[in-house]
């Protein structure tokens, strides 16, 4: 998927596996900023899936990846994921 | 994780594919079984979030934690959970587990399993295993029918619900399960829906803790059988009355909590107490007759 | 000491530390000694609600990485069906203890029987294979059930200790050796680390290493069908697979798990086939047989199942006849003709349970077959 | 022609087994013809590969798998990936266009027509009409069965209170099917 | 219609009107229909609390005088082996549908097997008879159900109908005569009076007459070995009485009991020996042989049990192999074995189940047996 | 009956031996198989006495009603009525009388059974039909342990008491019965033990009147196993402590009538409420939908 | 056994068949009235039976009957008695 | 003599086997001879008829069966009936004086010894050790094994705490059967 720009107030953004979405749309209904939509495309089984349409909204609260049933997208914190990327980055050069 | 998708560009770190993010609850799932098989909009995999939740929370050292399941949807959780995990049979989980419980007091051991598994087969288990205190905890999705076979009646389908065998409607009363759970003695019980997925989680950290049988109902839609077939809507319907319809009531008396077809549902804990579990009791029991000469079985356990 | 509570001293000579039962004449005496014995041994018995409950408890318990048994009679086995194929898809070692009494349904609960023998062979839906021994007397209880738990280890199969109300019931002195001159043989535990073991991966042996939970193995173990991950894999090759090693593990194996006990068979021209007090009941009639004249040779099966065709095999080509005295109404006397095929004649000297047969008819029986 | 031999194929939820039946439907009670339907579904009749196979004869049908078949009715790429290569030379493949994005080598001679069914389907209100969208889209195009015989099967196998919408998804997939087939006739032309 | 459908319309003209039952893949279709069906026709469904308590439900009805039925596949059915047993000594006219699954254990769930041959026939304790049919269509599945309706009034025993998943979910056309062309068998009902009637006495036939509940006969009836009054009477005598009548009632009219049906049989050389599912599966194999010139007549199994003995013995004497492809891995190749007694060669097929054989595998069988 | 003696001079009427007076319990038994097979002092005989008391006044025609048992001393009851009986296996007796009383509804089916075969192995049916208020009566002769297999550990064994699977003592906690039953949605739940006769009896009768699930226990003495092992002495000195220790609270919250190893026994009437039953509910609900289609099953119910 | 003779009072008696009883002694200890106690003799169990030995007091309230759990003594009342026995003689002749 | 084949017989509840038991214990262990204990008790172990077949011999014993006892021990009236028959002549029996009124006509040289146990067990308290009564009084007039050896073997068999209550019932049966056998060899003499 190409990536959307946020605008610059984004907490927040998501990660979604397109491929195993089944379109249910917890994510999209239940997400509390409402900044995640449907897309337009079919994925290979032939669903919908979401994407963030409003990513300045999103504050990465995570409660789309809790309601997912298909453990298609979560949400992150950017401060959260600044830290775990450079976690990894650091781990990489360990190894 | 190459096909994860990430609006990068929202923070200022540069996104390479190696660095793409994997999904947090992975390392309690075994990932090589994603996909899973539960259709689209089924409320176990939320449970199964909440329940990883409680997990990471609960600190326990994932070695020491088994988790067995029956057969049904539900009944496959076990087998996603990157855990010690046993598929037992038709609702015989909670004695399977009392087995592994017994013979190794060290493991947490976990029943998740459906409402169909946990209390029409299995039913008589889960009545004794709550009598004796047995130190399980039991998660039973409840989405009110047989999802794995086609949406038959169970002794949780609501009255006046449609299901493949009441085709004109289900004419039978349904068990009020935290109730059931309370008269034969569990210590903790709880009722959440896939609604309320952070209280779940918390109810699922707070079983993991506690010593004794716990039981949490989870309820959950089986959009693909008992709303189709009630004219509900898909999941996300469901979810929907969960959230209009549910009362938070902490501590309501169980008596009180039964379900009906898309009536009022009280969720909440309902019951906290403590009792000594059957393996204390039979330590205690031994120790006060052999003496010096009986060696606690399982272990010294620290008085917490 | 009576067969029942020798069977519990075997099972406790040969490391079982857990059993799950559920009372039923005439087995019950087994469970109750276990629960006398076992608080200071360092084991647990637990009564369940039902003998389904039991047979799959152990089932559990033997994943945690006890030696496991359950102790029934018929009815109660007739209750542990499904488990038994949940024990021999999952490879769980287990004994399953039947005290058989006279049956069919509730029928006879206090007299002798063996006619569950099909039954622990065919009981529970599927193809599978198992174990079955047979005792005939309390010193046996003891001794075979040692062999039974060693099997169960060997072949990861549940293990049927087929005894009888006579037996069970029957008292005689019973010599327990010292512990170090028993053989027990240890769970097959894996030397691998977690990464690199699959639950049911297995070498030319066809029985795969264990574990147990716990040891962080992260194992998922299934009824369903599954590959060597242990994993649901619901298709024919998966099954094919499968299945062939499920049921070459004992197939393959036949030969080495003949346990027979033959006497005067080098210049018999007639055989008795027997197992358990059978066994003991034939004694008198052989011997009159033989005063009378007649080559009488006498085979007993220790292990019935599997069935030691290829004895039966041999010996078909060289006596007149076999006479099969069974306290049923013809079970294993159809194996006995299988092996047979045609090439001498089989004679059938069933009996419908309740007590033992007379001696004289099983001599009849003889003295027909030497006619 | 003494028999026909079809496979449907596609995911569980999709309503390939029905699509099946419709079609066996038509057959054998309105056409007067033997039909059997075999139905082969992954381990829990949901999510999984799913598949149909319909015999289609004059006479009594004695084995009734498909191993060749003479059309295939295709709802999922894996579904296309494991069936195409057992087509019949000359045989026909219908497939829903968004959901087979990479049709595997057709044998000699064979047809391969898409629609978008999954589509036409959410179009009409509901996603689980496109296996009658697909049926439909079969009567416009395979010419084996008249459009009465199929219409009737299809009324008599969606639930009461749905078969309006289930003869609009026929209807939608049958004109698809017929302008289709005349445009190619045209191309050809 | 599919098989599962039609089983369900054949049990309502064989005029059943109570079933019990528990869903399990691949048969709830069945009883799905049943209770769809029932409430305008004047009958009874109950979807019970599990298998055991669906297969005893049944058991009282048919004692409250109505024909009775449950429906389960393997799983359920090793949980219903100790009611088969009590059906069978209690003399209960019921059939139990066996849809048959991949197992052992939950296996396949939705894939075909027909591995329960032996469990139905051995599956609970003690020696006992039972009847077992096997359709091949979904016609069939309507036709044999009134016969196993009838069956089970004749001959007062569990009467099996072992269809497997195909069959079950295959859908053909199906023929539903009038109901007056449908012959039915009724319950063989008392003419005596209370007083004089025992529920276990017998004339020759073996077969009991039958009363119900509430009729003031004041019966007695029990899983215990009884008497002719129905009483409790645990002796060998006894026992021996009841058993021989339980046992007889079917092994004498094993011969009345054949319905096998044969295709090239008169100039076979090879006799293929089919039954279900398996029998359509042969079907282009042996044509495929019988193109290459080879003689190959087909022996199909409608009843598999009693076991068609007679008809096997007669075609061994003449034939030079046969070929037994059966979706198990060997079951009733054994008693094709047995019947056979060495006079010629018996080729096993075995499948492990999950779909049915390839023609060719049993081609290749076929011509290893004319080699 | 021959062999009965009589003090025959206290009344104006000479006996000659063809007048001798039978017990008026006789017609209600199977003569021919008395003397019955349980031991001296087992209270089991002394509740069917009053069940053969609640019959006779209970007026019903004893050719409508049928007795069902399951497996174990109390179990022999079926045997020895001179009713329709059966005499099921182990556990079952309640899904084998649902398929009596739904096949032919103009039968009063009663179960009668002991603790062990109703609530260890026969759990499941008790519940499942109590929820669905299947018209039955139910009898649990409680004799706190399993008599006929020699006295092993019951769900109904107090706490602290020997039994033979609990040599050194219970150390489980047993269910209480009243409660259980009224949990899972019983219309009649009474205790009474057999030193109550009278009451037992007029119970028995109220249960014979009492249309849906009703539960009876009779608590019974096993003086061969239960008194005995734990030296209680015989039969009559257990009908004493019965006497001793019974408190009657008709009405009382069934949560509160749990039993404790020789302590307080609380019997009486504790539930009689109205519920539709089973049938009547299948019978109501197909009415609605099918209208004048639908006949009725089991023919029209007098109202009460 | 040999009948007792009673007290004038006497208004009911009971009947025992000695042979099936097994000595409980329930009858004997809830007796209301006392006025039965156990024999000296065995009967062919090995049992002592019970024997009206106050039958004076004996009020034929057939408690004793109602807890016998062997069905092996009845109480009746004289009243009763009188007319069953004239029942039964009227149907004997009837007969 | 190398083999002894005793029976046992009387009611479910008397201690029928225990009895056998005893004598079987006291033959194998403490007298070294090999032994076999058979019960055969009626359909619910309680109540009904209820026996014990010992063998006690000096070889090991194949045929577990009793089929022509040497010695019977009656405590019923049935008993008697059943199994005085079987008998082997000149074998003994011993009797509940007050349980077995008839006695069968014996075989040719048996002698059949009678004792009042039900009532010296109740003398003593309980009537329950009535069957140790008889194993005094099997000890006293059998001569078959020693008084030590089945003293032993009855403190070994019965509940601790009732162990003194036992060995006075074993000791009443001893005494009566030794007195019997002087006061009988005083009237022979
Ligand atoms: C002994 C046995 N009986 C029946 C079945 C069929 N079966 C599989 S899952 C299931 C019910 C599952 O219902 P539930 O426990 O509510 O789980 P869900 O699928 O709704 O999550 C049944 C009846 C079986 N596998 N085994
Ligand atoms: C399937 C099965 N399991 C076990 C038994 C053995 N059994 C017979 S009666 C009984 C228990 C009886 O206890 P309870 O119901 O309390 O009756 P009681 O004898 O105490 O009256 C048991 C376990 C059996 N007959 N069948
Ligand atoms: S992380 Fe939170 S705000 Fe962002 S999309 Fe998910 S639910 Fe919405
Ligand atoms: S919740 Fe998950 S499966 Fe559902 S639409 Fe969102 S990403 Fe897809
Ligand atoms: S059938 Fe229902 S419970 Fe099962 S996976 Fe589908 S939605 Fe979930
Ligand atoms: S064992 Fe107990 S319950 Fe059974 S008959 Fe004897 S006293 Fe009664
Ligand atoms: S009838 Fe009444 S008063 Fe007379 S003996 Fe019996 S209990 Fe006592
Ligand atoms: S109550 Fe009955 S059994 Fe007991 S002593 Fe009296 S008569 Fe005898
Ligand atoms: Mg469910
Ligand atoms: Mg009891």
């Amino acid at each position: 998927m190409a990536a959307v720009t946020p605008a610059k107030q984004a907490r927040g953004t998501v990660f979604v596996r397109t491929e195993v979405c089944k379109g249910c749309s917890y994510c999209i209904d239940f997400c509390p900023s409402k900044c995640i939509e449907f897309s337009k495309d079919f994925n290979a089984k032939g669903y919908h899936f979401p994407v963030l349409t409003r990513p300045e909204d999103c504050s990465g609260c995570d409660l789309c990846g809790v309601y997912c049933p298909d453990f298609a997208i979560f949400g992150v914190r950017l401060k959260d994921l600044e830290k775990r990327i450079q976690a990894q980055r650091a781990e990489d050069k360990a190894a | 994780m190459s096909n994860e998708s990430c609006v990068a560009d929202a923070c200022n770190i540069e996104l390479t594919p190696d660095l793409a993010m994997e999904n947090p609850v992975m390392p309690f799932l075994r990932k090589e079984r994603i996909p899973h098989i539960w259709c689209p909009g089924c409320g176990i995999g939320t449970t199964v979030n909440c329940f990883v939740r409680g997990l990471e929370e609960s600190g326990l050292d994932l070695n020491n934690v088994a988790i067995v399941s029956g057969i049904g949807c539900t009944g496959r959780v076990a087998g996603y959970m990157n855990l010690d995990s046993f598929h037992t049979t038709h609702g015989r989980p909670i004695p399977f587990a009392t087995g592994l419980k017994l013979a190794n007091p060290k493991l947490k051991v976990v029943v998740y399993s459906g409402d169909g598994d946990l209390f029409a087969i299995g039913g008589n288990h889960f009545f004794h295993a709550a009598r004796r205190n047995m130190d399980l905890m039991v998660v039973c999705v409840n989405n009110h029918t047989y999802g794995m076979t086609g949406g038959q009646v169970a002794p949780t389908t609501p009255r006046g619900a449609t299901v493949s065998t009441m085709p004109f409607g289900n004419f039978e009363d349904s068990f009020n399960l935290p109730f059931i759970a309370d008269a034969c003695g569990a210590v903790y019980v709880a009722r959440w829906t896939v609604y309320h997925v952070k209280q779940l989680a918390r109810a699922m950290k707070e079983g993991l803790a506690k010593k004794g049988f716990v039981f949490i109902e989870a309820m959950a839609p089986c959009p693909t059988l008992y709303s189709r077939r009630n004219k509900l809507g898909d999941g996300v319907e469901q979810l929907k009355y969960f959230k209009e319809k549910s009362v938070v009531k902490h501590g309501a008396s169980t008596k009180d909590v039964g379900l009906t077809f898309q009536g009022e549902i009280v969720v909440g804990k309902f019951v906290d107490r403590e009792r000594q579990t059957w393996l204390d009791s039979m330590n205690e029991h031994f120790t006060g007759y052999f003496g010096d000469k009986y060696q606690r079985y399982g272990g010294n356990h620290v008085k917490d | 000491m009576d067969g029942d509570h020798a069977a519990c001293e075997g099972a406790l000579a040969a490391g079982c530390r857990f059993v799950a039962g559920y009372p039923i004449t005439p087995s019950t005496e087994v469970v109750e000694r276990f629960a006398q014995r076992i608080p200071l041994i360092g084991g647990m018995f637990i009564q369940m609600e039902d003998e389904i409950a039991s047979s799959i408890a152990i089932l559990g318990a033997a994943w945690a990485g006890k030696k496991v048994m359950t102790v029934t009679s018929g009815p109660g086995l007739s209750l542990m069906m499904e488990h038994i194929g949940y024990a021999a898809i999952t490879e769980t070692p287990c004994v399953f203890v039947d005290v058989q009494r006279g049956g069919p349904s509730t029928g006879l609960p206090t007299l002798p029987a063996q006619a569950d023998m099909m039954q622990v062979r065919w009981g529970s839906h599927g193809d599978y294979e198992i174990i079955a021994l047979s005792p005939n007397s309390p010193q046996e209880c003891f001794d075979l059930m040692i062999k039974a738990f060693n099997l169960a280890e060997e072949y990861r199969v549940p293990v049927f200790f087929m005894m009888d109300e006579v037996v069970g019931h029957m008292t005689e002195r019973v010599v327990i050796p010292e512990a170090s001159a028993i053989e027990v043989m240890e769970r097959r535990w894996t030397s691998k680390p977690p990464g690199e073991y699959k639950p049911y991966a297995a070498d030319d042996d066809m029985v795969p290493e264990m574990v147990k939970a716990g040891d962080g193995y992260r194992i998922h173990i299934t009824g369903l069908t599954h590959d060597e991950r242990g994993y649901p894999a619901m298709n024919p090759p998966t099954q094919k697979r499968m299945m062939e090693r499920l049921l070459g593990k004992i197939r393959n194996n036949r030969e080495k798990l003949i346990d027979v006990r033959g006497e005067h068979l080098e210049d018999a021209e007639i055989v008795v086939v027997s197992f358990g007090i059978t066994s003991r009941v034939s004694g008198p009639a052989i011997e009159e047989a033989r005063k009378q004249g007649l080559k009488v040779g006498h085979l007993r099966m220790v292990i019935a199942w599997p069935f030691p065709a290829s004895v039966i095999q041999q010996l078909a080509l060289r006596v007149k006849a076999f006479v099969v005295p069974e306290l049923n109404m013809g079970q294993m006397v159809l194996e006995v003709e299988r092996a047979v095929a045609g090439k001498t004649r089989v004679i059938s000297v069933p009996h419908p349970g309740g007590t033992v047969h007379e001696p004289q008819e099983i001599l009849t029986k003889i003295l027909e077959a030497a006619r | 022609m003494s028999k026909t031999e079809l496979r449907v194929g596609g995911l569980g939820g999709q309503g390939v087994i029905l699509c099946g039946m419709i079609i066996g439907k038509a057959a054998s009670i309105y056409d007067g013809k033997h039909a059997t339907l075999i139905q082969a579904f992954g381990p829990e009749a949901r999510g999984s590969a799913c598949s149909a196979q319909v015999t289609v004869s004059d006479e009594p049908i004695g084995y009734p798998y498909v191993k060749q078949p003479d059309m295939l009715v295709l709802m999922s790429q894996d579904a296309a990936t494991q069936f195409v290569p057992q087509l019949k030379p000359g045989g026909l493949v219908l497939y829903e266009s968004e959901l087979v994005p990479k049709m595997p080598p057709l044998p000699a001679g064979a047809r391969a027509l898409g629609i978008p069914a999954t589509r036409f389907a959410e179009e009409l209100g509901r996603r689980l009409v496109l296996n009658i969208v697909m049926v439909g889209f079969f009567a416009g195009v395979s010419g084996v069965l008249g459009y009465e015989s199929v219409e009737k099967a299809v009324l008599d196998s969606v639930p009461k209170g749905t078969q309006d919408l289930n003869l609009r998804a026929f209807r939608r997939g049958y004109d698809f099917g017929c302008e289709l087939l005349a445009k190619q006739t045209q191309g050809a032309s």
